[in-house]
This record gives structure tokens, sequence and C-alpha cells, in this order.
């Protein structure tokens, strides 16, 4: 976090000034660790062990915060007689069909459960899940039975508590010594600490970034500090929860309004071609009936009121045939093997810059260079731009420039300052810049680009049925300015949505289902409330409270905490005193406290719902989780997960070490590609060490907005590798030398840090070496420094549930010395492919 | 300097440091101007004080020279010195202040002082000569033999004040040489003031310059022994490297220089072999030290051996 | 004159982002020092020079661990942002020839581009090694405390950066009390370490205007542990010298009186006797 | 008051009248006039640092139609006043000389790039997408309608503002474009 995220980090010293415990788990000692209480390193890959064995270490001594469980999770609810758990099959849980390598997850359900939808309707079927389905529950969760049956007891064998308990038996600190590699030692005090600091009085918080998103079980990491924190009462408290600690300065925001294949704005799945044939069987599909996410007609329907407007109406589904369908993955990695297969054309890179930003760099070189068309925006001539001309391929001799036929257009973008509109921060928060000056020379902000580029293309229209979504599109924003600017409040207000009175709607709640609302981001109605930009308000920190509701505006409904109802227990109030956040104020009748109370105001906490309730009448007043089907935190997820209800340690695809957990050794529904631009490393010695890749404070990702800076390139000129020093030694490597890091995709060189941060593991009774690298540098990009493309050593393999690469732990192979040049360097490649 | 492995080699010498990097900034002063500018300078100052002598004793010959090579001297040097600033055509800025606490403030108004009124007292003398016959040339030869006597302070003052200049730094090598330096700089300057009189005058009239020069020798002889003995550890840059040869060539060159000046008479070879050497041995010293202080300030061990060792002995 | 302004660099909490170093070249518009890779933990800044204003530094430690497969592990990774100290005694203010550096009404030194010459005589005399001549452009630049921004009720650009507040700007005495408590607070804390340097007026610089809180011995940073103002020094040097420049003239009065009498006297200036 | 030229101002003059020449007699006419730069601009601007998504404050200040000063915002509740080296870098990222701030082009199989209007780029793009749909429309698929495109992919960095990101959603899939990514996903 020091790294990364240095400002936020000021907060942790704050909370380290008042007494909190620092606790930094990384394979490598950063500068967070040199800041925290205690430092515990851990083999890349191995996270699940070190969190289930804190969960195991929790449920063996019955130190959960029961209240809590019992009231705010599902611990208690029986799951059905079919489930098999991986402790039963081996590393697989029950629905495995190992013919299309994904799970039919009926058996995970709650038991009783028998009238919910079968087959392909599952959400985390099949379809569901090739589709990366289960991102779709950013906003919300997966449709579950609302109120299942339940053993307040916890004694029932088929309890989710019981289930879990037997589930993590084995996730010892044993465990954890020989698989992680950290010193039981070590691993007593985190878990004394963790426990010690939870409870009514006191919480404990995890921080994350990719470290524990880019693996093969990512989105598990994240279940299993989920579950953590639910047994202990960590979650929708203050101090408490799961930071998930982002990069860039929207990527919440992309996802919030996504520009991703699989999602609508507001987390609505895109459709799928053969699960949803029309808007009522999708809307059946997609979620439960009951909680929040039970009003997702009026959100929908809301939605494409404010993209197909008058045209939209109830005899036509509301336009939701001018949906196009998805009919599987079309993800970033799958749509550049489209590229390399000819069947993608065009190409539009905004802000991106994949030829040295993604992983397998080399796939995505041959991608762009089967391109017809390919329109970059940036704000320097990243590598994108420029791989016909300088890409490494052409000094390897696989590429001609006069070879490649793609034609390239390089469109210079506005800066942040040159423009106006919003970036949702890592908490959600959205804040609103003011723009400083006009964009230099022909320089456009990409709001201009697509607006501009849209009123083009509706210019060559024709009567064709096949136009017609583009035809009806709502598109008139007023203009501004020499460059005709399109208003971004104007845009920032259809986001917000109208009602029928055509006055901007203050709250997801009042959206509708009969078309009468538009809305084009349902989770973001409310930043426009009463005709004003909420999201521009700039109150000074000093004239408000620790919650400082009026800064910027938070989603939804501008809470700052999420699930804040289970700040107080279930009669409504404060846990304790020194933890009050939001409570039940019996004599208004109503919720109160620092924050916007995350539940109905007017609920009262003795609330039950009535018989066949729906949407959040269907929830409890003790139900905090508001948008999940039943309003429990799901220590155990009946469906929504493409590869099982509970986390489960798998060794990462490329391991050095067998998983001696189970016989299934990686996620058997991880992703994969098997492609010859991108190949795996075959398991044995060729590739002994672990290697991980990261981000260093200086740069910024691939060094695009970096690298040209002289004042950031300066501080960290080249790449480097870091490495051990008993590494180093065994390689003949000193500080500074040149080392050759090797995997199946490419060789690179980088200059040799030696460093006692990095330290040897015994790990299965063998020592592991782990080899860092900051993955900032490439060819040109207008850097002023350049090195070797990290990404390219990466293999193309996915997290099945949300479609992120695993760059964060896979094997290699380290030589002293610079690589070879040229043919040479493929030679040495082809001897650790087939050698 | 960078050592192997990434912590910080404790105790290796028996200091810790920072990478091996030094902890003060060596000298930005370049070669060959500012040794040339310190020789030139002794020259001059001491090139007065012969000349002031020579006026008195009535050795005009040897006064013509000696006045001549002051004002060439602190002309020339005023001119390296220009040269080795950043900014040369700020130069007059020297003279913005009088800062008694920088000894390159004090020594640039001695400078001006001694180029001004040497250049007059030589300027005087040459145009007597020149035009004996003049009608002004009683008042001029007057005028020229007060500024001439006004170098009589000036010169000392130029020839010794370099000394501070060089000491007033926190370079280990001249700081803790204070003591020494405006010595050896006075030796030095004499050898070197000595030996241009006496490769300039007539030998008849050059006696006062050889021994001017062979005193030089020996007090530049002198307190350089004494120096590095007393500097100890400290001392070490002026034995080694670049600046050990600098220094141990000056010392030959000056000893063997100083010992045939004394021993010269009106010998034409032993005159030239005398004068040249102590003029080549008067430069290396200068250089000598310009490069001792730089090895001195880019090896930490010099600046925090001692600094430790009087912190434990205050302790 | 105004209440004399200081820094207190806190390095127990500095993370060593070297915002410091990037907000104070943005600010003051310097120079980028060289692309070089120097393999020293993450420092690639070097040391503090004409163009570098802060310095952050980077120092690993290991403790005998006696964990096996655990040997030279570190276990402290100290970072320390370096700035000039804006002495009490400065000697880059005393040596200056040309009145460019001064003392200003903040009690802070200062160097004026537009009067410095470039003659170098500070370089050499700061004993900690701050300021520098820069190549090309010839005069000698270091740290401001950012002058121009505390003229307008402005904190340093590198205080105001600092994410944790390891960089702390304000009044001299304010800051000094507040590391008293700091370091007495870590001390009670366990880390015995902990120790001021700069802060005292009765150190050879009479106090620094920008002191620390440093977790080992100065040189480990790369810091002098004994700075002495050379200028202290200065009336023995110029005694010293003035005995050489009187042994001087009395060594030439003697060559030309005893040893070097002229043979054949036409003087017309009776000579030595006046 | 005696003189007011040169020489009054002469540091040597002003110092035998007794002004210290280590403070006051030392100053420039220059930085009598000091001020911070941020002074003079002529606005400031509330903006939001463009580099990782902690959202920190900041102040951009324009004089003359360039950004002058970029640093932290005291009243942000996020960051109060801070930023991190690369935040503080954020003037040099909008005002360094490698920024490109004309449109090229390069044909296909060229070796150079060319410059290009930058309306007439927009309308050869415009022209490409309305042909690239066309000739890649896809109506059904495996026996299913799906109306889409699978000729046209977009991949977007998320430093996008939330507002670009809806237009480019909302007119990708209204020509039925679908495999549209973003740095989220990475």
């Amino acid at each position: 976090m020091a790294e990364c995220h240095p400002v936020g980090f000021q907060w942790v010293m704050e909370a380290k000034a008042r007494g909190a415990r620092i606790f930094h788990v990384d394979p490598r000692f950063t500068r967070t660790s040199a800041l925290a209480d205690r430092y515990l390193p851990i083999r890349a890959g191995s996270d699940i062990v070190l969190l289930g064995a804190l969960i195991n270490h929790v449920l063996q001594n019955g130190l959960d915060f029961r209240e809590y469980v019992l009231a705010y999770t599902n611990a208690a609810t029986i799951v059905s007689a079919d489930f098999r758990d991986t402790e039963d099959l081996d590393g697989l849980f029950s629905g495995w069909d190992p013919e299309t390598a994904t799970y039919d997850p009926r058996s995970w359900a709650y038991a009783g459960t028998d009238e919910q939808p079968q087959g392909e309707h599952v959400e985390g079927g099949r379809r569901h899940a090739e589709a990366a389905g289960p991102e779709s529950y950013g906003a919300g969760g997966a449709g579950a039975h609302p109120s299942p049956r339940t053993d307040p007891t916890l004694d029932h064998p088929r309890c989710v508590y019981q289930i879990l308990k037997r589930h993590f038996a084995r996730y010892t600190p044993e465990l954890v010594e020989r698989l992680c590699g950290i010193p039981s030692a070590a691993f007593a005090e985190l878990a004394e600490a963790v426990t010690a600091n939870s409870g009514r009085e006191r919480t404990t918080a995890w921080v994350y970034s990719v470290g524990w998103t880019q693996h093969t079980v990512g989105a598990q990491y994240i279940r299993t500090a989920s579950i953590l924190q639910l047994l202990l009462g960590n979650m929708g408290r203050p101090g408490g929860g799961i930071m998930a600690l982002r990069g860039h300065a929207s990527i919440q925001g992309s996802t919030d309004i996504p520009t991703l294949f699989n999602i609508l704005p507001g987390y609505l799945a895109m459709p799928h071609a053969h699960r949803h044939d029309d808007l009522n069987h999708y809307l059946e599909l997609e979620g439960g009936e009951t909680g929040f996410w039970g009003n997702r007609r009026s959100y929908l329907v809301s939605l494409l009121k404010a993209w197909w407007g008058e045209a939209a109406t109830e005899d036509n589904d509301y336009c939701f045939g001018h949906l196009p369908r998805m009919t599987g993955d079309h993800g970033h990695y799958t749509t550049v093997m489209g590229q390399i297969d000819g069947t993608v054309k065009g190409y539009f890179v905004i802000g991106e810059n994949p030829a040295v930003g993604s992983s397998g760099g080399r796939a995505q070189r041959l991608g762009l260079a089967n391109l017809d068309w390919l329109v970059v925006r940036d704000l320097t001539l990243v590598e994108t731009a420029t791989f016909w001309r300088d890409g490494p391929e052409l000094e390897t001799g696989e590429m001609r420039t006069e070879d490649i036929g793609t034609e390239v257009f390089f469109l210079p973008a506005a800066s942040h300052v040159e423009k106006e509109g919003t970036f949702t921060n890592t908490q959600r928060l959205l804040q609103w810049r003011e723009k400083a000056l006009d964009p230099p020379g022909d320089c456009r902000s990409d709001l201009w680009f697509y607006y501009h580029l849209g009123k083009l293309v509706r210019r060559r229209l024709s009567d064709d049925e096949i136009d017609r979504p583009v035809r009806e599109l709502t598109w008139d924003y007023p203009e501004h300015g020499a460059h005709r600017e399109p208003s971004a409040e104007a845009v920032l207000r259809e986001i917000n949505g109208v009602g029928p009175d055509g006055r901007a709607l203050s709250s997801s709640t009042q959206l509708r289902a009969d078309g009468s609302t538009a809305c084009g981001c349902w989770i973001y109605c409310g930043v426009y409330a009463d005709e004003v930009n909420q999201a521009a308000r700039r109150r000074p920190r000093g004239e408000q409270d620790f919650v400082a509701p009026e800064w910027g505006w938070a989603w939804p409904a501008n809470r700052r905490i999420l699930y804040n109802r289970a700040s107080a227990d279930p009669e409504g109030r404060p846990w304790s005193e020194r933890k009050a956040y939001v409570w039940w104020d019996a004599e208004r009748g109503e919720w109160t406290g620092h924050d916007v109370p995350d539940c109905e105001i007017g609920k009262p906490p003795d609330y039950l719902p009535p018989e066949g309730a729906r949407a959040q009448d269907a929830l409890a007043g003790t139900d905090p989780f508001i948008m999940q089907s039943d309003g429990k935190g799901w220590l155990y997820a009946p469906s929504g997960m493409a590869d099982g209800p509970m986390p489960a340690h798998y060794e990462p695809h490329e391991s050095p070490v067998a998983n001696i957990l189970y016989g299934q050794r990686a996620n058997p529904a991880r992703r994969t590609f098997d492609r010859p631009e991108s190949p795996y490393n075959r398991p044995g010695p060729l590739f002994p060490h672990v290697l991980t890749t990261y981000r260093l404070t200086e740069h910024h990702t691939a060094g695009g907005m970096s690298r040209p800076l002289a004042y950031l390139a300066e501080l960290q000129p080249e790449l480097f590798c870091e490495m051990d020093p008993r590494l180093a030694a065994r390689l003949g490597l000193g500080n500074g030398d040149w080392a050759t890091i090797v995997t199946s995709r490419t060789v690179l060189e980088a200059r040799v840090l030696v460093t006692g941060r990095m330290r040897p593991l015994r790990v299965e009774g063998r020592v592991i070496h782990q080899i860092g690298l900051p993955y900032h540098w490439g060819w040109g990009g207008g850097g002023l420094v350049t090195g070797d493309v990290v990404n390219d050593l990466m293999p193309l393999v996915l997290d099945p549930n949300v479609y992120i690469q695993e760059g964060k732990a896979m094997t290699c192979d380290v030589r002293p010395g610079r690589r070879p040049r040229g043919r040479a360097m493929l030679d040495l490649l082809e001897t650790y492919r087939h050698g | 300097m960078r050592t192997e492995g990434a912590a910080v080699p404790e105790a290796e010498a028996g200091f810790r440091s920072y990478y091996g990097k030094p902890v003060i900034k060596p000298p930005v002063w370049h070669e060959p101007h500012m040794p040339t500018y310190l020789y030139l300078g002794g020259m001059s100052g001491v090139s007065s004080s012969m000349a002031v002598m020579a006026r008195l004793t009535g050795n005009h010959r040897l006064a013509r020279t000696a006045r001549l090579a002051a004002a060439a001297g602190a002309a020339v040097g005023a001119a390296l010195l220009a040269a080795e600033l950043g900014r040369p055509e700020r130069f007059l800025n020297m003279l913005r202040v009088f800062k008694p606490t920088s000894p390159m403030s004090v020594g640039s108004w001695i400078l001006a002082a001694q180029s001004g009124l040497s250049a007059a007292a030589a300027s005087a003398d040459l145009t007597g000569g020149l035009l004996p016959a003049a009608g002004g040339a009683p008042l001029l030869a007057a005028a020229g033999d007060a500024a001439l006597l006004a170098t009589g302070l000036t010169g000392p003052l130029t020839a010794t004040y370099t000394a501070v200049l060089v000491a007033d730094t926190a370079v280990p090598a001249w700081h803790e040489a204070y003591r020494e330096l405006p010595f050896l700089f006075a030796g030095s300057a004499m050898a070197a003031a000595g030996a241009v009189a006496m490769l300039a005058t007539p030998r008849a009239q050059a006696a006062p310059a050889r021994a001017v020069a062979a005193l030089g020798a020996a007090v530049e002889t002198a307190a350089g022994t004494v120096m590095e003995r007393r500097l100890g550890m400290v001392g070490r840059p002026y034995r080694e490297g670049r600046a050990g040869r600098l220094m141990g060539t000056a010392r030959m060159l000056t000893a063997g220089g100083g010992l045939l000046a004394a021993v010269a008479g009106r010998s034409r070879v032993l005159t030239a072999l005398s004068g040249l050497a102590l003029t080549a041995g008067s430069l290396c010293t200068r250089f000598g030290v310009l490069e001792a202080g730089r090895a001195s300030a880019a090896d930490p061990a010099y600046t925090i051996v001692p600094q430790r060792e009087r912190l434990s002995a205050a302790s | 004159m105004a209440e004399r302004m200081g820094f207190f660099t806190d390095t127990s909490v500095c993370i060593g982002c070297k915002a410091c170093e990037v907000a104070c070249k943005e600010w003051n518009q310097l120079p980028d020092d060289g692309f070089v890779f120097e393999a020293t933990s993450y420092d690639n800044t070097g040391m503090l020079g004409a163009s570098t204003w802060r310095h952050v530094a980077f120092i690993e430690q290991s403790r005998p661990v006696r964990v096996e497969g655990d040997e030279g592990s570190v276990d402290r990774w100290l970072m320390s942002s370096d700035v000039c100290k804006h002495c009490t005694h400065a000697a880059c203010l005393d040596v200056c020839p040309t009145g460019a550096l001064f003392r200003t009404e903040f009690d802070t030194v200062v160097v004026q581009s537009d009067i410095c010459n470039g003659c170098g005589y500070c370089v050499p005399a700061c004993p900690y090694g701050v300021i520098d001549r820069r190549e090309g452009d010839g005069r000698a630049w270091k740290c401001t405390m950012c002058y121009d921004r505390q003229l307008g009720g402005l904190e340093p650009a590198c205080a105001k950066a600092c994410p944790t507040d390891s960089i702390q700007f304000g009044p001299l005495d304010e800051l000094r009390e507040r590391a008293e408590e700091r370091v007495a607070r870590l001390r009670a804390d366990g880390h015995e370490e902990a120790r001021l340097y700069g802060e005292s007026p009765s150190d050879g610089v009479g106090g620094a205007g920008a002191f620390f809180l440093l977790l080992d011995e100065p040189e480990v940073y790369g810091l002098p542990p004994d700075p002495v103002v050379t200028t202290r020094d200065l009336p023995a040097m110029w005694r010293w010298a003035g005995a050489a420049a009187l042994s001087m003239a009395g060594a030439v009065a003697l060559a030309f009186l005893r040893g070097g009498a002229l043979p054949n006297h036409q003087a017309s200036v009776r000579g030595g006797t006046r | 008051m005696p003189g007011s030229g040169w020489l009054a101002r002469w540091p040597v003059i002003r110092q035998l009248k007794g002004e210290d020449p280590r403070g006051s007699a030392a100053r420039s006419a220059r930085t009598d006039a000091l001020r911070p730069r941020t002074e003079r601009a002529d606005t400031v601007a509330r903006s939001v640092c463009p580099y990782c998504a902690v959202g920190c404050g900041q102040l951009v200040y324009v004089q003359d139609g360039r950004v002058t000063q970029i640093e932290g915002d005291p009243d942000s509740p996020i960051s109060r006043g801070r930023l991190c080296p690369k935040g503080s870098a954020s003037k040099q990222l909008v005002t360094h000389p490698g920024r490109q701030t004309r449109v090229l082009h390069r044909r296909p199989y060229g070796t150079e790039w060319e410059p290009l209007d930058l309306d007439t780029a927009m309308e050869m793009i415009a022209d490409r997408v309305v042909r690239t749909r066309r000739e890649t429309w896809e109506q059904t698929c495996e026996g299913k309608v799906v109306r889409r495109t699978m000729g046209i992919a977009g991949l977007g960095g998320a430093t996008l503002d939330n507002e670009e990101n809806y237009l480019m959603k909302k007119l990708y899939t209204a020509l039925g474009a679908i495999q549209i990514e973003n740095q989220a996903r990475i």
C-alpha cells in the first residue's frame, strides 16, 4: 500500500500512531513492510492457505463473533444433501463436468430449494460461467432462496457453519508453514492479533490489490477474506471491511459503467443468446426476486429508456432486442485470439497500451499486426501505436514493417486537466474534475471523440434494420466551445436519470419498470439529485465530520460504508460506543448516525417480511446485506461462483510445487488458451523459480504515464529484477549485473538488485527462490527510459469468474548475463519450449 | 565505490557509510585554472615584496623584473580566476560585498588591490624606462613607487590568503591543515617568485632572488613535512594517489631547486636548472594540494572517521 | 525578522515514496539528474546536488536471525529524505564572496540565482555536501526551503506533498518540541535507537534549521556524524596566515639585507634605513 | 534619501550604512520581488489525480493559457493536500515535450507516420466503422439472434471518465460491438 497508494497509506500510519498493529503479507519485503509492525513473507499464489488457516483458527477455537454471525450471515443455513466438498472429492466440488471443464452448481444450493431454476438457467452454470457471469455481482449477489431452512444452534452437520469447519479443518498452521513458507510462530502472532482485534469493541480491516486478484483463483481469494471478515463481524462496520485498493483513477468507475463485454451499466448482465430470449426471460434468470436486486426490471428498463428514449416502449420490450447478445467469452484475451485468427478487423485502443500492458505481449502484437485498422488515442505515442515500426518482433525477424497491413490512426488525447468529468475512486467515490484549460493542438477528450464519431456514423446510416439501434439511439448532448465539446454534465445527468417530469432523480428507489423513468446507471442515481452535480461538492474536510459526506458523492446513495446496517446489533443499537456508526432511533422511528444508513431508513429492526414479499420488502429488519436475495452475508456461496461455493487452495497454473492438499493441482475451472503464440511452462526443473510482478511507487502501470516524465523516469530508470543473495551467489550474479529471465513466452533481460528483502522460502521441504520484476518498461512509448516488457513473460490463463489473468505467480528460469538478440533469442526460447 | 550486496557495508573499514558515497562535495575548481592561479598569486605576491625590497636596496634591475612579474602574475591570475567562474561575466559581483567571513571575498578585494597596484607600479616603471626624457616622468615614477610600496602590504597577503581560502572548507585534508598551509603556500610562493626573478634577471643582480628562492624552498619543505606528520590519517591524500605523486615530485623539485639556488651563484646552467625546478615544484605543490583536497572529499572515511573519533573522545 | 522556520524530517514514518523529490523539482523547475540505475537499493538519485534538493536514502539492514534459510534477510529498511540543513552557522553563506547566498527573514539560507557568479566556493565549504554547481548553468543551487512560497504564506512543496507527514514544516521551536516528544514516544515503544540529528543549537553548526529523527548513526544515511562549520576556525586561520605573511615578508627582507647586497651600487636610493 | 541608483543599491554601500552583508544588504531586486508563482495564476481548477484510485484532490493553476503548477488540494478529506511522486509529477504529465498533439496516420504496409487532419481522420474512422460493421454483421449465431459485429473491438484504459465510458458503452452497444473491454479486466 505504501508502494502503490502512498497517499492512502497516510491513514494506515495514522491508525498505527493510534495503536493499530499493521501486518504486511507479501512475497517481498516492500516499503509497506518497512513501516509495518510485522512482515510475513509468503510464497506467491498460496494466500488461500493462509486465510483458510485463519478461518480454521477462528472456527476451531470458537472465536467467531457469534451474535453477528448468527444474525447477519448464512452460517445457520442448511445446504443440499447433494453437495460434496473438495475434501470428499480430492479437490473437486460436486457438479464437476470434465467435458466442458465447468461446474453445474445445482448441488451447492440450499436444502429444500427444488423450485429454483435448473440446468442452463442456474447462475454459475456453464453458459453463465463461460461469459464471466459472476462479474455481474459487482452491485449485488446471485439469486438464492430468500428464506432457507436454518439451524440456529449451528449443530446441523449440513449447516454452512459445520461445512466450513470441515472444509477448512486441514488448513493448519503447519500447512501454512509448509505451503506459504510462513513460520508457525509468525502465523500464531497474526491469528492472535486478528481475532483479538475483532468483536464488539474492535475491528480489523484487510487491504488488498491485484496481488489477490491476478490469480486463477483470484475471486476465491477475496471470498476467503470475506468469510473471515464475516466470521469476525468485521463487515459493514467502521474500521472493518475488505478494502480493494485499485490502481487506476477510475477503474472502479470502469466496472460501474463498464466498458466490459459481459455487463451493462450498474452490473446488469449483458444478455446471452442462449440464456435470454426476451426481456422477461432475462429478468427471470439474472438474480433473485428478493433483496434490492429484485428491482432489476426498473433498473434495466430505465437504462433502455435512457439509451433509446421514445423508441423504447413496453410493446417492443423497451428495445431489449437492440442489445447485442453474447455467446460466450468475448473478453480481452479471447478478442486478441480473434485478431490473430482474423475475425476482428477494427480495434479501438483508448488510453490503454496492450502491446506492453497486457499479459503475453507477443500475442497482443501479433493480433495488432493482423488488423485492418487500429485507432489509438493517448497522450504519447505508446507502443501499441508504434509496434509496426519498432516492436520487438521486428528485431527477431518475426515481423517486417512492410508486411504489416494494419492501418493505424493515432489521435492525441486531452489530459485530465483539459476536460471535465468524474472519476470513481477506490472507495466508490465520484469526484468531478473541473476543466483547467483547453487541450492543445488536435488533442481532444474521449467524450468528444465518441460523441462526434457517433454523429458521423449516424450520418452514414441507412434505413436498414441493422442500423435501427444506432438510428434510434438518444445522441444529443449540448456542445460547448470552439471544439464543440459535448457537455459532460449533460451525460452525467443522463447517467443519474430523470423522472416522468423530466427532472433529475434523487434515488434509485424512484426508478420504475413502466418506462416512466430513464437512468443510465442505476447505482449512480442520485449523483445529480436536485439538478445539482453532487460529485462536484467540495466542502472542506475541516468543515465536516470524519465521514465527510459532502465531499464528492459515493454510490449508492452517497453511502460511505456499504452494508453499514451491520454496524448496529440486531436490535439496532451500536455494537459498542467506540464503534457506533449508524443506529436505529426508536423515538424518531428511523435509522440515523454518521453515514447514510444502508437500508430503508424507516424499516425497524424488528420488521419481518410478510409471506410472498419481494425485493427489499422481503428482507427482515435485521438483514444488512440488502443486495443479497436473503439479506445475509454469504460464508458459503450457494450460487454465483464458477469454481466452487467455498475457496480451496489450488496451486497457480505454473507452480514449482505440487498441491499437497488435493489431487487436483490447479483450479479445475480456470480458463486456459491452448495457443502456440503463448505456450505454458512445462512443469519440472526447467523453470525452478517463482516469478511475481508488481509496481513501484515511482512508475504507473506499463509506464505510459510515467516513463516519458523526466522526474519519474530518473527515479527508477531501468528494469531490474529483485533476487535474494543466496540465489544470486549461486548464479554468480552481483548487484547491478545483468540477468536473463525466461518463460516459455519470452526471454528478457534486467539489471539485478541483490537484496535480502527477497527471501528464499522453505516450501514442502525445499528452498524456493522468488524473483520479483516490476513491469513498467517498454521499448518506446515516448519513454525517456526503456526496458524489456515484463508482461511478455506471463501466461494467458484466467480466473474463471472474472477472467483476470494470473500475473502474480508463475514459474521462470534465471540465467546470468544479458539476453541473446534477434534470431538467437528465439533459439534460446525453443530450447525451453521443447528442449 | 559501489559495494556488493544490498546492505550498507558495516564496519568494513572501521566506519559505516552510505554505499561508500562521499559525505561532502569535492571542490568544483578545475585544473589548470585554480592551481595555476594559486601559483601565480603566490608568485605575484612575493614578487611585490621583492620589488619593494629591491627598490629600497637600489637593485633596479631586480626591482624591474619583480615589478613586472608581480603585475603579470596578478593579472593573469585574475583572468584565470574569472575563467574559473561558472558565470565569468559576473566577475565583478566579487566586489558586491565585503565579507570578512569569506576568504574569497577578502581575497578578491586583496587581489583587486594587488593587481591594480602592481600594474600601476609596473607600468610606471615601464613608461619611465621607455620615456626617460618625458616631462611627467618624475611624477609618474613617484606614483609608481607609491603603488609599489603599497604592494608591500598586499603582496604578502596575496601570497598567503589562498591558504585560508582552501582551508576554510569542509575538505578534511585542507581544513585540518590550516596551520601549515599558509607556510606551505608562502614558501612555495617565495620559491616561485625567487625562481622567476633568478631566471629573468642578470645573474649579477639576482643574488637576493636566489636567496629568496632557497629560503622559500626550505620553508615549503619544512611546512610540508610538519603538515603531513601532524595530520596523520587525514593527511593520507597528500601521500597517496595522484596527489601523492604530485606532492612527492614537488618535494623533490623544490628541495633540489632550493639547494641549487643556494649554490648556483653565477652559473647560468645551475640557475636555469634551479629556476625551472622551483617553478615546476611550486606548480606541482599547487596541483597536489588541490588534488589532495579532491581525494579527501571523495572518500567518506576522511570525513566520518575523524568526526567519529571526536565524538568518542568527547563522550 | 519573522519566526525562524524549519523542517523536521521524521524518518521513522518515511515510506520512501520520493514525492518530496518530485514535488521539489516541479515547484522549483529543476532539470533531471540523468537516468542511471545505481543498484543501491531503491535509490537512483545518489545524493543532494544542484538539481536534487531532496534526496531519499534507502538503507537495507539485517539483524542476525537464527531461522534456517533466513540468513541475511532484510528486516529493516530505513528511508530518509535528506535536504539542506539551513544551518544556524552556515558555511556556504559565510564563504560566499558575492552575497548571492544570504539569510532570509525566516532564518533560512538561500542562493540568489541572479547574483551567483559560480565561484564554487560554497560547494566544498558545506559540511553536509548539499550545495553544488550545476554543469552547463555554472551557478550554485540548493534548497531554498521554498522561499518564494514562504513569502506567500505557503509551506514548502516537499512538506506539502509528503504523504505520511515525515517532512514537517513550521516554526523551528515548535518542531523541536514535537521532535522531542516523538523521540521519547519511540524510545518508550522500544526503539532505543531513535535519536535527533541537527536539532541541538550547541552542535558544530549551531543547530540546523532542518533536522531529523534518525533510527541509526547519521553516517549510515550519508550524513556527517559531527559536522562543524568551517568558519569556526577562520580567525585562527587568519592568524596563521598572518604569521606566514609576516614571516614571508621578513624572509624576503632578510634575503635582501643579508645575502643579497649588491656588489656594485650605483643606487640612487639610500635604502633600507628610512 | 541619498540615491536610488546602482550606487545606493550596491551592497557595499548598504553595508557601510549598517545593513547586514549576509542578510538584507545582500538582497537583490529580484529577491525583493519574489512571490509564489501560483499567486499570478489566472484560474485555479479543482481536479483529481489521474494515477491511482485513491482519488487525491489536485489544484491546477493556469496562467496565460499554460499550467504553471499542480499540487494537492488541502481541503480534500481523502488526501489532505498530499500527493505521491506521480501525483506530484502531474504538471509534467500534461506539459512534457514528448506529448503528442497532432494526429498521425500510418497507411497499410506503410513504413512511416504521415500527418493527417483531425476532421479527415474522424471521417475516415467513421467510414471504417460503418464498413467493417456491415461486412462483419452477425444476425444469428448457433441458431440464436445475436445482432452483433465481431469485427470491431475496443479496449479502454481505466483513466477514462465515467461520462466517457458511458458514451463508449452506449455507442458500441448500439453498433452491436460486444468485444468491449477495459483495463478493469487486466
